[in-house]
């Protein structure tokens, strides 16, 4: 019935394989519209396909094979189309239909213009065939591919110096979690026997004891920190923000960075056995939102304060699916979507219209110059701040309430989450504040101006998104959560409470949102000099977190140096100690044959000698042992 | 009588290659060399070996001392050596194997390690005069290398021996030596470039 | 008797060698392109066997004459799952590796004629069923391959092909005693000579100690040509050194010989000595994999470089092998072929760089990426199948190796994986700097793009290495059945395979 | 009848003189003399061994060495003629370009 789901893939890797082949011929919007086509294209499809399922036609998970990749491993090319898959091909299709087109604005005038929609579609294609996939296998795959895809697109501006470093370093620390990932599916593979996920998930307690399950969970966490960006993998997704800005909202905000919340939550089944590797993914995600959410206070970059929040609101995502509220983590996922590419493409806007200039302390006053950058913005930093009833406020809260009624350990993680919200309101704020109000700091000859409608259009559509996206899922309609049930069935989720106990919680969500925008209205309303005074006081703070608590520079000392060191001696071992051992050997015979050739004195009379007494010794021994 | 002639002979011989080897002058020694030959071509008769006694004085002595005899000329008879020795261990090195081999010689004479007469036992009559007598013509060994008629003038009796075919093989071996000889000694145009003396 | 098609792929690039040797020697812009059309006709061959290849383990086309009755000898051909990839591997690589010669201007003829020799000699290690048959073509190979690195090398070819040859040969002797003590067993036991794989295996009783024995002599000379640490060392001077057909031939086709020959041999002759020393063999191979990514990281020389990432890939091939499980010598297999093509492409690529750079060091490129996108581009895809990127053809060989060995030596699987890590640091940061950035030196700015011919000399690599890592059942399908039974074999005939 | 054994002794001293004369000798012409008298004190064992024995076998074999001494003799003065023509001397000592 919903065989066809193989063209939601198809349609933008068609568009990535026809532009990389035609693309440099085509003139410059064509390109974008054919790689818009195909990606609305594959939304129309996701959405076709989607109808029985929404209406309840369709109970189980359908499994469509297309073909096998390596049977033995029982790894094949299947998509499982269920309402988990569903939610993320939808978010990933229409999301990315929306930065599609708002990039045929934002590239225009690029001379690599067709290669980054070539990028751009090639992206969509594996992480559809990340989230569509019917295996562990093919996971892997899309996997890996978005991580390409993602090192393609940052690195975009290859002539520069940045972005193929950042682009490297993204693909590296991502491996470093797909190590994580590989060993997780080595496990797998030797315990199940296949990477189905219908054998895998299915029952997997009768398969796997606690300890195993634990050791998958925490591997597959570690894969899950590299792909989304959170401790201790994170600090590549700063660096990221090289890349062109609409990628960032496609990849490192809305879709890829969110692949390894989307995989915890597919294999709820093997978390549901191992209390250790949930509570872990917790605490990995509250730490995470935390230390983002500190270091993002004082950025003044426009995209950085994004990425951190970004980091920030991952952890959320995590502290969810650690929390076992798989389906309330999968909520954030979406909203944060919305607001974050929205935020993103805003930003993006923004540098835009200033000719490139990302500084946040050179913007200031662009609210009258950008009218809807501007508002969509504002509502967009609501919606992320927490506050009723934009998106954001109805996903963290239902992970936060979840956090709490776990109880234990979890409390501590909802009261620092609760902080993070507050400093996540504050600096949005912050970060509104210094873009769009205040005084005008631009350098001179820039002229901002509102985008062209290519942009402003899916502004508009995802600010609309994020204002009331939140609705299908609050604590008075658990539309979304009901949908994603049957995914969910066969473990123990953990809901919201009920009550007053929700309420309660509701009312401290909104007071501690509330309490943030206030601060950060009342400090960056201020005077710029009292800000200023302010800040010197506690420069050095502000440095470490300035510097992204030196985590950095740890990784620079503590890993990278040392692993120079070593590469460089094994090299100098390599060189010094077996070359020269082969060498060594080398040498022994050609000294002895230097020495044996004195023999060869080339005198005839002495070879005469040596051939006789040759001879003698000969006939002594003939004789000796006749004799015996 | 055979006494003193072996004596004789075995003098002639020894003072022969004494000569060979001692002599500065390559043509005294070829002379010693010659002396040696005629020497030996006499023991040869004394052991009745006639046939060989004469193709010893026709071939040695008469063919191959002539050639060394020319050759001695053409390189120039003024060419004397140096008797000073110039290797090293040389000296000590060929007394150690004459030494050597002396050595095993009078040990071989003196003890029973060995012993030299399968067959035919020490004390055993020698054969007379007239078989050995017989053993040195030039029919006896023509029968020996070429075979026998049983019944003679009828080819279908002959019975080859088995030196037949070696020793007509041996004439390949004369005349790839002659040619070998031709072209080592004809005198080669000088190639450019190669002569690195 | 049936067409005898196993004699005739050896003989062809024989008859080619010769050809290309009588072409007149005024005209030495056509020995490249006759000899390239002419190593056409394995590639034909090869097809036709691929296509009438049965999926069954067993050894097929099977085809022999004797030899040397007396001493069991002879000419016995036969192609099964292990060595029929390897054969299609070699039949392509032989082709690109003449095309990528075009600007060798040092008699081009004598090169052509070596390659296609080499190729001869490939094949016939790939098929040969006798032991003596076998070494004889092991040993043979060595000799053109002397010659290319030795004539057409760089500054430092005699050495390096010395080195090569005599490293190489080396292990053989240790080989060569190991098959003649098998043949006088052979005698021994059933009252006559014979070298024949089959008789050999049937009839040949071995003690525990001559088996020890055995295999490490047979496995010294693999582990020489695959090469194992710390028998590498003769790799990385002979691939800076080799002329770019060298390099590509030695990286895709010649260290396979080794890996082939740990499966055919010392897992089939001594399956007990393999399973008991299966441990040591991995702890090698890991230490290949780790030790020489690390190495590679900090080459100066992009075509050392690459050259040590062989040395880090072949250690996966080596573990896979002696993991004693059906998924790790099917990979195995597998990312031989692989291996080939992709190392291949990239030491085509490092080739092509010298040419218009005249250099080797990374240090002296830099923006390349502008200039001459397309080869950049291909440089990255072939880096990123390298890195083993699933969906191209480094992957599925790899994953099936690590998952196999994970069953059986599950730290070495583990940190074989790091070598994944490691990987991608080497050839991502490789690129970085040779390719990205704005082109600082003027000669980097003037570097040439693929030309037309150069491009069609990647496409058949890279359709290749998407098919294979797409569709790796194609190959797969026919290895697993052989390798199959090679493993069940082993972990049948012996104790201590715990899986 | 004198005793073989003498024959035979004397051969063997005959043979240790040209073994001498190889030795010390550097004169190629005087060397090969000195090969031609071991060859022929080996030729006096074959007769006298022949007689001892009484079998005729022994002196046929002397033909045999006969022809190969002339074969050598023939092969080697033409060496030292051509040897001569290059360099002026028929000193063995001043040929050692084989030296290792």
């Amino acid at each position: 019935m919903t065989d066809y789901v193989w063209l939601i893939i198809a349609l933008p890797l068609l568009g990535a394989v026809v532009l990389h082949l035609v693309g440099s011929r085509l003139k410059e919007p064509l390109a974008g519209y054919i790689a818009s086509v195909m990606s609305i294209g594959a939304f129309g499809v996701a959405v076709a396909a989607a109808i029985p399922v929404f209406k309840g036609d369709i109970g189980e998970a359908e499994i469509i094979h297309l073909w096998d990749w390596m049977p033995s491993l029982g790894a094949s090319f299947t998509i499982q189309w269920d309402p988990l898959s569903i939610a993320m091909a939808l978010l990933v299709t229409g999301v990315g239909s929306l930065i599609h087109v708002y990039s045929i604005g934002y590239m225009h005038g690029d001379e690599r213009f067709s290669r980054y929609f070539t990028y751009l579609n090639f992206f969509a294609a594996s992480m559809l065939i990340l989230v569509l996939a019917g295996n562990f296998a093919m996971v892997f795959l899309g996997w890996e591919l978005v991580g390409l895809s993602s090192y393609l697109l940052i690195g975009f501006w290859f002539t520069h110096d940045l972005p193929p470093a950042a682009a490297k370093k993204a693909f590296v620390l991502n491996r470093v979690g797909d190590f994580g990932f590989l060993i997780a599916l080595m496990l797998i593979f030797k315990h199940f026997g296949t990477f189905d996920f219908g054998v895998v998930l299915n029952n997997p307690a009768a398969q796997i004891a606690g300890g195993t399950a634990t050791a998958i969970g925490l591997l597959l966490l570690l894969g899950a920190t590299g792909k989304s960006a959170q401790m201790p993998l994170f600090v590549w997704l700063p660096d990221a923000m090289a890349g062109p800005t609409p990628a960032s909202a496609l990849i490192h905000a809305a879709t890829m960075v969110t692949a390894g919340v989307y995989m915890v939550a597919r294999t709820a089944p093997i978390f549901d056995l191992s209390t250790t590797a949930l509570t872990t993914v917790a605490l990995v995600g509250v730490v995470t939102a935390f230390i983002a959410a500190t270091i993002a206070v004082v950025q003044n970059d426009i995209k950085k304060v994004l990425a951190y929040s970004t980091i920030s609101q991952l952890g959320y995502m995590f502290i969810g699916v650690g929390s076992a509220a798989y389906s309330a983590g999968i909520f954030h996922l979406v909203t944060h979507a919305f607001f974050k590419a929205l935020l993103f493409l805003g930003a993006g806007s923004v540098i835009h219209s200033m000719g490139g200039e990302q500084d946040m302390r050179k913007m200031g006053g662009l609210f009258k110059k950008m009218k809807v950058t501007g508002w969509t913005m504002a509502v967009a930093t609501l919606a992320i701040a927490g506050i009723p009833p934009l998106a954001g406020f109805w996903s963290k809260d239902e992970i936060l309430a979840a956090a709490f009624a776990r109880g234990g350990v979890y409390q501590a993680i909802w009261a620092l989450g609760l902080v993070t919200a507050l400093l996540t309101a504050f600096y949005m704020t912050r970060w509104f504040f210094m873009v769009f109000l205040g005084e005008p700091n631009w350098d001179e000859g820039i002229e901002p101006h509102e985008s062209p409608q290519s942009m402003s259009v899916p502004l508009v559509i995802l600010a609309v998104l994020a204002a009331v996206g939140g609705l299908m899922n609050t604590p008075f309609f658990t539309g979304f959560s009901n949908f994603l049930h049957p995914v969910f069935a066969a473990v123990h989720e953990q809901h919201a409470p009920d009550g007053t106990l929700e309420y309660l919680l509701l009312a401290i969500s909104i007071v501690v949102a509330v309490a943030g925008v206030a601060a950060g209205w009342l400090f960056y309303r201020g005077s710029a000099e009292a800000r200023a005074h302010l800040l010197e006081r506690y420069a050095l703070r502000m440095n470490f977190f300035e510097n992204g608590w030196n985590i950095n520079s740890g990784y620079e000392r503590f890993v990278v140096k040392p692993l120079g060191t070593l590469a460089e001696g094994a090299a100098e071992f390599d060189n010094k100690v077996i070359d020269s051992a082969v060498n060594g050997v080398a040498s022994v015979v050609g000294w002895t044959g230097a020495k044996l050739q004195l023999v060869q004195t080339g005198f005839v009379r002495s070879y005469g000698v040596g051939i006789l007494s040759g001879t003698i010794g000969l006939v002594v021994w003939i004789l000796m042992s006749r004799g015996r | 009588m055979q006494e003193l002639l072996f004596a004789m002979g075995a003098a002639g011989a020894v003072a022969g290659a004494l000569t060979l080897i001692l002599s500065r002058h390559p043509v005294y020694s070829a002379l010693g060399m010659l002396g040696t030959l005629f020497s030996l071509g006499m023991l040869y008769v004394t052991l009745l070996a006639h046939f060989v006694a004469g193709v010893q004085i026709v071939v040695y002595a008469g063919a191959i001392m002539t050639m060394f005899l020319f050759v001695i000329m053409y390189v120039g008879i003024d060419e004397t050596l140096d008797t000073k020795e110039s290797l090293r261990f040389q000296r000590i090195g060929a007394l150690a194997v004459i030494g050597g081999s002396v050595g095993v010689g009078l040990l071989l004479a003196t003890s029973k390690l060995f012993d030299w007469t399968p067959g035919v036992t020490v004390e055993a009559p020698l054969p007379s005069a007239e078989l050995l007598g017989e053993a040195g013509t030039v029919e006896s060994i023509g029968r020996v290398l070429f075979g026998t008629q049983r019944v003679p003038g009828n080819l279908d009796s002959f019975e080859p021996s088995g030196w037949l075919l070696p020793f007509e093989v041996t004439s390949i071996l004369l005349i790839v030596a002659a040619v070998g000889a031709v072209a080592l000694a004809m005198g080669r145009p000088k190639r450019r470039g190669s002569d690195n003396g | 008797m049936d067409f005898p098609i196993l004699s005739v792929l050896i003989a062809a690039p024989l008859v080619a060698a010769v050809i290309v040797g009588f072409l007149p020697k005024n005209r030495p812009n056509l020995a490249v392109p006759v000899g390239m059309a002419l190593s056409a006709v394995p590639v034909g061959l090869v097809a036709w066997l691929f296509t009438a290849f049965e999926n069954i383990g067993p050894a097929q086309f099977s085809e022999g004459k004797v030899l040397i009755p007396q001493l069991g000898v002879w000419w016995h051909l036969a192609v099964d799952g292990v060595s029929l990839p390897l054969v299609l591997l070699t039949a392509v690589l032989v082709p690109l590796s003449i095309g990528i010669s075009s600007r060798v201007s040092d008699n081009p003829k004598l090169l052509v004629a070596m390659i296609l020799f080499l190729e001869a000699g490939m094949f016939g290690v790939f098929l040969a069923f006798n032991l003596i048959l076998f070494f004889v073509f092991f040993e043979a190979v060595l000799i053109p391959m002397y010659f290319i690195i030795g004539i057409w090398g760089s500054e430092n070819r005699i050495y390096a092909a010395i080195k090569f040859f005599l490293f190489t040969a080396f292990g053989s002797a240790f080989m060569l005693s190991g098959i003649l003590y098998l043949g006088a067993q052979h005698l021994a036991t059933t009252g006559f000579w014979s070298f024949e794989y089959s008789d050999i295996f049937n009839s040949v009783e071995l003690s525990a100690g001559a088996e020890a024995w055995l295999f490490w002599a047979f496995a010294l000379a693999f582990a020489i040509k695959v090469p194992l640490f710390p028998f590498h060392t003769w790799l990385p001077d002979a691939h800076v050194q080799a002329p770019t057909a060298g390099s590509v031939l030695l990286a895709g086709v010649m260290l396979k010989l080794g890996t082939y020959g740990l499966i055919r041999y010392n897992l089939v002759l001594f399956p007990q000595a393999s399973v008991d020393y299966m441990g040591i063999v991995a702890v090698l191979a890991v230490i290949g994999i780790v030790y020489g990514a690390a190495v590679a990281i900090v080459q100066p020389d992009i075509k050392k470089l690459v050259a040590y990432s062989s040395v880090s890939h072949l250690g996966f091939i080596v573990l896979g092998i002696f993991s004693m499980t059906r998924s790790g010598a099917a990979g195995a297999v597998l990312q031989g072929v692989n291996h080939g093509l992709i190392t291949g492409g990239l030491f085509m690529l490092v080739g092509l760089l010298y040419e218009r750079r005249h250099t080797k060091k990374i240090a002296d490129f830099g923006g390349l990426a502008k200039p001459a996108p397309i080869l950049a581009g291909v440089f990255l895809f072939l880096s990123f199948a390298s890195v083993g990127l699933p969906g191209l053809a480094g992957f599925p060989g790899e994953f099936l190796i690590l998952i196999g060995s994970f069953g059986t030596l599950p730290w070495a699987a583990v940190i074989g994986a790091t070598g994944v890590i490691l990987a991608a640091v080497y050839l991502l940061w490789a690129y970085q700097r040779v390719f990205t950035g704005e082109p600082t030196v003027e000669e980097n700015r003037a570097v040439r793009d693929l030309s037309a011919g150069e491009k069609l000399l990647f496409v058949p690599l890279i359709v290749l290495v998407l098919v294979l890592g797409l569709f790796p059942r194609i190959l797969l399908d026919k290895i697993e059945p052989s390798t199959d039974a090679i493993v069940e074999y082993v972990v049948s005939s012996t104790s201590g395979v715990s899986e | 009848m004198v005793d073989p054994s003498w024959y035979l002794t004397l051969a063997a001293l005959l043979f240790v003189i040209g073994m001498a004369g190889v030795m010390t000798r550097r004169n190629a012409l005087i060397m090969f003399m000195s090969i031609e008298l071991m060859l022929n004190a080996v030729n006096l064992t074959f007769v006298a061994g022949g007689i001892g024995y009484a079998n005729p076998e022994g002196q046929l074999a002397v033909f045999f060495v006969l022809v190969v001494a002339a074969a050598e003799v023939v092969v080697g003065l033409a060496i030292v003629v051509s040897v001569f023509r290059r360099r002026r001397s028929v000193n063995v000592d001043d040929l050692s370009e084989l030296k290792g």
